[in-house]
């Protein structure tokens, strides 16, 4: 024999004895699966929704939100408009310690936004909340080196002061963070240590396997009752079930496919959490670029040709609410008289015929895009459209990146997208996606809805607000603007022993409350 | 006591399209210190034969019937096991290719010692120096370093050198050699022949000499068996066959004496070609190359008949068999 | 033999130089901008595209950016990760780079002998009903797609029978199955390749002549004949390797193992090139390091071949 | 003819009469083969026929029908989009074996082409080719297979493109290794004595003598090659919809596979036993063409 086998299998067998040794898990951690490695662990790089799950347990807002979706102060205790709307001044929470054992006051919410603004620092979702302050552009062009718009009163009192009202601004999850970190561990502190002042502090991220979250002993909120958080990297949602089911998991959030099976199985059924998702669903029609799309039958008749009784039964397997306007329910601003939509191939029929194309007769050739994983309802869309209307409709799939491109410089004719909230409040859906001057507006542009939208941005009396939304909305359903579609619910799986993990509309609540039996 | 003693023995393959019989009722012996001269062209069954004393046939042979009796011990019913522990220090075999007959992975030198050490002859420490001795004997030069020398290494006529002490490790009491020179340069082939028959004479050995040369069998064979189609056509004492060969195939072979050295292909003398196994005619095996074939030929198959004193031949026509000559 | 190495070493270095080459312009021949990645759906904020643009240097000719990445593989970082800010790409593979290479040399030290041994049983029986099952059952592993195998031993061995963890990297239990799944593709087909070489050898002289010299049969097998396959054998392991590297995709994706395979299919969705390009370099070097030993090997196997030879 | 080879000798003779006889109880003999053709032609039939034999339009999505298990009306279930997945396993073995055979054909001919030039020139033209040859090889094909996938796009057109640009390398060093070997042969030394055309030797003397090695190759070869696709198609960089491929179909299965096993389990079989089909039939051919081959 050639090969040494007993020298190569030996080496083997060591180094699965090294490797089991760093393996164990301390038994107090709650152990939730996250579907991908997160792409950053800092507040000022955040940026992307699963990076969200782990940001938040460690970092906290002004505000945050409760288990009912509720909007609560957090390390502001209160705030007042400053003049004409145009800033707030803030009431700091006292006592509340940051992970390094540091104090929180005010000079901390200059710093994270002058960290957030600073040119090179590659900032995330945060820094364009930002905008609205007093001196941001200075600061994002370099032509300053603080942040004019903040004023530190005292150390439990801050003003930001904007250059247009943004009423708003409170609930913005801008996260604050420790002005000593820099001193404390380097300028590259980013993925090695948290500054924040959530329950949890960072422990350990093995890449492209967990992240590991150890409890802070002096949270404001009083100190976790379980050791620490492990977000395990599991991109498979047919492995997590499988590690839930074998006990390997305490939380699992449940998604796509699985969702089925969670609902097929009595067991997991009844241990499952759900919440409605803060996220909107449209067709987006852009009449620019598809013709027929400029006659509002023609939109009609399409919307009419979906069925989202049909699509939550059989794509969701009833994991799914249907959407009659564009702000989602547990959003506030969310209208729930809106009428519903009904299904009807009939109307849809006559009213394609009506706009000079019937049977589909007439209708040019065009394309559903979407990516690989939204395949399946672009497949129903277009066989539906080609059954009701006679529609001449091709599916394709895009890459990623290349679609989010075309589709947000309004390139794409005809494509079914999604739209997560930033923010608990409407506002955030019908100024981003239907706003004519929004980078991401999908097609249908009208001014009177864009007045109205100016309108709410500075009305600070919620009632007055909402009524607004609702006015707006109403609006772009009456032209049909677009068709909106079902949203999938939110959904976790509990794990026996476990309390306390609580979902609303934005995801899991951070798991400072949670508690492990045995 | 004979040394060697086959009768009637019948080896068949299976084939593709069925069992073929290649050997039939073949019966010959060998006495020590004796060279038996087993002489025929390629195909005539000699090579099967060797192979079915060393319990080599392989999968696809099978002996149906007849005995083979080693110093009185018979083969044909010993186990594999038994019959491996015979090859080696009883009968040994040197073959027709040295250059593909040894492993090219192995040192020359440990292929001689484990034809030893298999057997337990001696410990291996000895087997090593006698396995240099055995080199030397079988004249390669500087043997210590050509020991650890790999086949590739070596000429032809060394690789059959080495092939001869392997065969010889053990000491056999029997050495079957199977056309042991017909791969090498004819500059070679005598000092292989006469190699062996220095051993013989030294290690006291019978040898079963294969060849399809009658130059080299007159030369040195005390008795000669020719062979046709899988069958024995003659047995004698050798000056018996080459001056009164009482076999037309045999007095044909015997024509290509002057051209000892030429391959079988060569023999100009024979009509036609032997058929394969299988495909043999009725009667007489060799009547359709027959110069002085008779209709009966064709019809049974002509028993070994005594031709003389221990002279036998397989052919109906011994008597007139002079008869050749007129018609060649 | 020392000469033998350092001049197929250098040998390699140019396909390695090659394999950037290709590499750092076939990856930006994908379609999909990490930039519009970075951004999702906020892609269309001109300021902050040309903001990261800038930063990350994409907005420097070609030419320029591929100095800059020969730059970075030289020193030993391979770049910024695109995706995992502030990390160097070294940081986001280093842990990958032991695991896959322990994942596919596990399973190939487990799976040549095995191979070795199947083959070899199967050819000494050839013809045999034996013989036929084993091949039956070879084919059969090569034929079952290794998602295919991976999902139906999970579903058998972790969930029915709760023996073995269903996924997950650390502990020896872990990799029983990801290596299984590994091992039994190459096993059936080393087990193949020597059945075949075996067959042919067993039919060869010298084979014919260790019997004849009484040498026994087991000897016979696993000395002679076996000896003399391992050549062709060990040419094809260095394939099998290739297959194996290729097999960590699949096997790293389905038991969640933060391997290379992983890592790299993640960084193609997202759009990582520094990640992509380092790991298709490193899963080449490896690669043909591999077979730089293999054709050392053949010369150890075999002396007849001279250096020269096994580099043609 | 020696006796001592008989067990070969058949493929050997010269005679074409008797050799194509051989070949059939050879081939009629062959457990493998026999197992292997009869698969091989019942995957064929049904690719050939697929059009006529679904019993529904394999994209026809009926929400309303999703995850139906095995029944009457739908004798392997329904998917996720409630399409027919008897009639998508059909479709799916077209696309299949159209992939398989488009790759080969391509990677056959310029494979064996190239080969043979390198062979048959040597010095630099063999050089340059070889060592290109060598760099692909330096790379693990599925790494090939995804970058040009992500490059041109999936699609049917670009997984046999991404395939072939995979295969014809081993094609092309087997038909040089092959060629090397017969060059020094009598029959071909003598041909170039004779001033024959190179063209024509190539024609009429290497290429016949390289057939039947490189036929089992190409037989072993198919099993692969569907394997590849349906690797690609499983990574979703193959096949794309709405065509129906098995790799797509064991992907979109798999993530349901305790709760509705009848997709990827259909697909997995389906996909396993035209393997096993191809790889007896290649096995089959081998032994019985070329029991002494030894290429790989």
């Amino acid at each position: 024999m050639p090969i040494d086998l007993k020298k190569a299998l030996g080496a083997t067998a060591l180094a699965t004895a090294i490797l089991a040794g760093s393996g164990s898990a301390m038994a107090a951690d709650l152990r939730v699966n996250i579907a991908a490695d997160p792409s950053m662990i800092d507040p000022i790089t955040y940026s992307e929704l699963i990076a969200g799950q782990v940001i938040s347990n460690m970092y906290e807002s002004f505000t945050a939100i409760d288990a009912d979706g509720q909007v609560i102060p957090a390390l502001a205790e209160s705030w007042e408009p400053l003049e004409g709307n145009l800033g707030f001044r803030f009431k700091l929470r006292e006592g509340v310690k940051f992970h390094s054992g540091r104090e929180f006051t005010a000079e901390d919410v200059k710093f994270s936004f002058e960290e957030l603004l600073r040119p090179g620092n590659k900032a995330g979702l945060n820094a364009p909340y930002l905008d609205v302050v007093v001196g941001a552009d200075a600061m994002k062009d370099g032509s300053a080196d603080t942040l004019s718009g903040v004023t530190v009163v005292d150390d439990y009192t801050v003003e930001v002061a904007f250059t247009r009202p943004d009423v708003l601004f409170p609930i913005y999850p801008i996260y604050l963070f420790d002005s000593g970190i820099v001193e404390e561990a380097g300028p590259e502190w980013y993925n090695k240590v948290s500054a924040g002042t959530g329950a949890f502090k960072f422990e350990n991220w093995s890449r492209g396997q967990k992240v590991e979250l150890a409890a802070h002993a002096d949270y404001w909120g009083g100190a976790p009752a379980i050791d620490g958080v492990e977000f395990v990297v599991i991109p498979s949602p047919e492995t997590a079930m499988a590690m839930f089911e074998t006990g390997d998991l305490d939380v699992m959030v449940v998604d796509g496919p699985s969702m089925r099976r969670v609902l097929g199985n009595p067991e997991l059924k009844e241990r499952a959490i759900t919440a409605a998702r803060a996220q909107v669903r449209y067709l987006a029609m852009n009449s620019d670029l598809y013709e027929p799309f400029k006659d509002k039958r023609v939109r009609e008749a399409v919307c009419r040709s979906l069925d989202q009784d049909a699509m939550i039964a059989g794509l969701y397997s009833g994991a799914a609410k249907p959407l009659y306007g564009q702000v989602t329910e547990g959003v506030a601003g969310y209208n729930p008289d809106l009428p519903k939509i009904e299904y009807d191939p009939e109307k849809a029929k006559a009213l394609l015929a009506e706009a000079g194309y019937p049977n589909g007769e007439g209708l040019p050739p065009v394309k559903l895009s979407t990516t690989e994983p939204n395949k399946n309802q672009h497949l129903y869309f277009a066989s539906q459209l080609q059954e009701v209307l006679n529609m001449p409709v091709d599916v394709e799939l895009v890459e990623r990146g290349t679609h989010l491109k075309s589709i947000n410089s309004g390139q794409t004719p005809f494509f079914a997208w999604g739209w997560s909230a930033g923010y608990p409040d409407g506002l955030y859906f019908l100024s981003q996606l239907w706003y004519s001057d929004s980078p991401y507006n999908r097609g249908w542009k009208n001014a009177e809805f864009d007045a109205l939208i100016d309108k709410a941005s500075m009305t600070a009396d919620n009632k007055e607000r909402y009524a607004i939304y609702h006015e707006a909305e109403g609006m772009l359903m009456d032209d049909w603007g677009t068709c909106p579609l079902p949203v999938s619910t939110l959904m976790a799986t509990v794990r026996d022993g476990v309390s306390g993990v609580a979902i609303q509309p934005f995801g899991l609540v951070p798991f400072a409350d949670v508690t492990i039996a045995e | 006591m004979k040394l060697l003693d086959i009768s009637g023995l019948s080896v068949s393959f299976n084939t593709l399209r069925g069992p073929v019989e290649v050997l039939q009722d073949v019966s010959f012996d060998v006495m020590p210190g004796e060279v038996v001269g087993v002489v025929g062209e390629s195909g005539s069954g000699k090579s099967v034969t060797s192979l079915a004393i060393m319990g080599l046939l392989g999968h696809s042979g099978k002996i149906t019937s007849g005995n083979i009796a080693l110093s009185g011990t018979e083969l044909t019913t010993l186990s594999e096991e038994e019959l491996r522990a015979l090859r080696g220090p009883e009968m040994a075999m040197i073959f027709q290719e040295p250059g593909t007959s040894l492993n090219p992975v192995q040192r020359v030198g440990d292929q001689i010692v484990e034809a030893m050490t298999e057997h337990a002859f001696c410990p291996p420490a000895e087997a090593r120096r006698r396995a240099v001795e055995l080199m030397d004997r079988v004249g390669i030069p500087a043997p210590d370093l050509r020991a650890r020398d790999y086949p590739h290494q070596l000429s032809g006529g060394m690789k059959q050198r080495i092939m001869i002490a392997i065969a010889l490790a053990c000491r056999p009491k029997l050495l079957i050699a199977d056309e042991p020179t017909t791969a090498l340069d004819v500059t070679i082939q005598a000092q292989i022949l006469n190699l062996i028959l220095d051993l013989k004479d030294e290690f006291g050995m019978g040898v079963m000499l294969i060849t399809h040369d009658m130059g080299v069998v007159a030369q040195i064979a005390d008795r000669v068996v020719v062979m046709y189609g899988g069958q024995v056509v003659e047995r004698s004492e050798g000056d018996a066959l080459f001056t009164r060969s009482a076999h037309p195939y045999s007095r044909l072979l015997l024509r290509s004496i002057p051209s000892a050295s030429q391959r079988q292909d060569d023999l100009p003398i024979i009509k036609g070609t032997m058929p394969a196994a299988g495909r043999f005619p009725d009667g007489c095996r060799f009547h359709e190359r027959c110069p002085m074939a008779m209709a009966a030929c064709a019809l049974s198959v002509p028993p070994l008949n005594e031709a003389g004193p221990a002279h036998f031949a397989r052919c109906f026509r011994t008597e007139a068999i002079d008869e050749l000559e007129a018609l060649a | 033999m020392l000469h033998y190495a350092t001049r197929r070493l250098l040998g390699l270095t140019l396909v390695w130089a090659v394999a950037l080459i290709v590499t750092f312009f076939a990856v930006r021949a994908v379609p999909g901008d990490p930039i519009m990645v970075m951004l999702s759906d906020h892609a269309g904020d001109a300021a902050l595209e040309a903001r990261l643009r800038a930063d990350y240097g994409l907005d420097r000719p070609l030419p320029v950016q591929f100095l800059a990445y020969i730059g970075d593989v030289l020193n030993g970082t391979f770049g910024l990760s695109y995706r995992y800010v502030g990390s160097t790409v070294i940081d986001v593979i280093r842990d990958g780079m032991t695991i896959t290479p322990l994942l596919a040399l596990s399973a190939l030290f487990i799976a040549v002998p095995l191979g070795l041994f199947f083959g070899v049983f199967a050819a000494v029986r050839a013809g045999s009903w034996a013989d036929t099952g084993i091949i039956l059952l070879l084919v059969t592993f090569i034929s079952i797609p290794s998602f295919a195998l991976a999902a139906l031993l999970v579903w058998m061995l972790s969930l029915k029978l709760a023996l073995l963890p269903v996924a997950g990297w650390g502990s020896p239990a872990q990799l029983v199955l990801p290596v299984t799944v590994l091992v039994v593709g190459p096993m059936a087909v080393i087990a193949r390749l020597t059945r075949t070489y075996m067959l042919e050898v067993l039919d060869r002289d010298f084979v014919r002549t260790a019997r004849a010299k009484g040498v026994r049969e087991n000897r016979v097998i696993w000395r002679h004949a076996l000896g003399n396959t391992m050549v062709p054998i060990v040419t094809s392991i260095g394939l099998i390797f290739g297959g194996l590297l290729s097999g960590a995709f699949v096997v790293e994706t389905v038991f969640n193992i933060p391997g290379l395979g992983r890592i790299a299919i993640d960084s193609v969705l997202a759009r990582d090139y520094p990640v992509t390009m380092s790991i298709v370099l490193l899963f080449t070097v490896f690669y043909s390091l591999i077979n730089l030993c293999v054709d050392l090997i053949y010369a150890w196997l075999d002396p007849r071949i001279r250096f020269d030879e096994a580099a043609a | 003819m020696t006796l001592e080879t008989s067990k070969t000798d058949a493929l050997n003779a010269p005679a074409p009469r008797r050799g194509l006889s051989d070949f059939q109880i050879r081939f009629l003999r062959s457990r493998n083969a026999m197992i292997g053709s009869i698969i091989v032609a019942f995957v064929a039939i049904v690719a050939l026929l697929a059009p006529w034999i679904t019993p529904h339009d394999p994209t026809k999505v009926s929400i309303m029908a999703t995850w139906l298990p095995p029944g009457a009306d739908h004798l392997l279930g329904t998917d996720a989009l409630g399409r027919d997945v008897l009639s998508r396993l059909i479709m799916g073995a077209r696309v299949s074996l159209t992939v398989a055979l488009s790759v080969l054909a391509i990677t056959m001919t310029f494979g064996t082409l190239l080969g043979m030039v390198a062979a048959w020139y040597r010095g630099h033209v063999d050089n340059v080719l070889m060592r290109f040859v060598d760099i692909i090889f330096a790379f693990p094909e599925l790494i090939i297979a995804i970058i040009v996938a992500a490059a041109m796009g999936p699609g049917t057109f670009t997984v046999i493109v991404a395939l072939a640009l995979v295969w014809w390398p081993g094609i092309a060093r087997m038909a040089r290794a092959l060629v090397l070997s017969l060059r020094e042969e009598p029959f071909v030394e003598a041909g170039i004595a004779c001033g024959t055309p190179t063209w024509r030797i190539m024609w009429r003397h290497l290429l016949p003598n390289i057939v039947s090695p490189m036929i089992v190759r190409a037989s072993l070869g198919v099993g692969m090659i569907i394997m590849a696709e349906a690797t690609m198609s499983f990574l979703g960089i193959g096949v794309q919809e709405p065509y129906p491929t098995w790799g797509g179909m064991i992907r979109d299965g798999l993530p349901n596979l305790r709760t509705d096993p009848h997709l990827a389990l259909s697909a997995s079989v389906a996909l396993g036993i035209t393997m096993i089909g191809f790889n007896l039939l290649g096995d089959g051919l081998r032994d019985v063409l070329d029991p002494k081959s030894r290429g790989r």
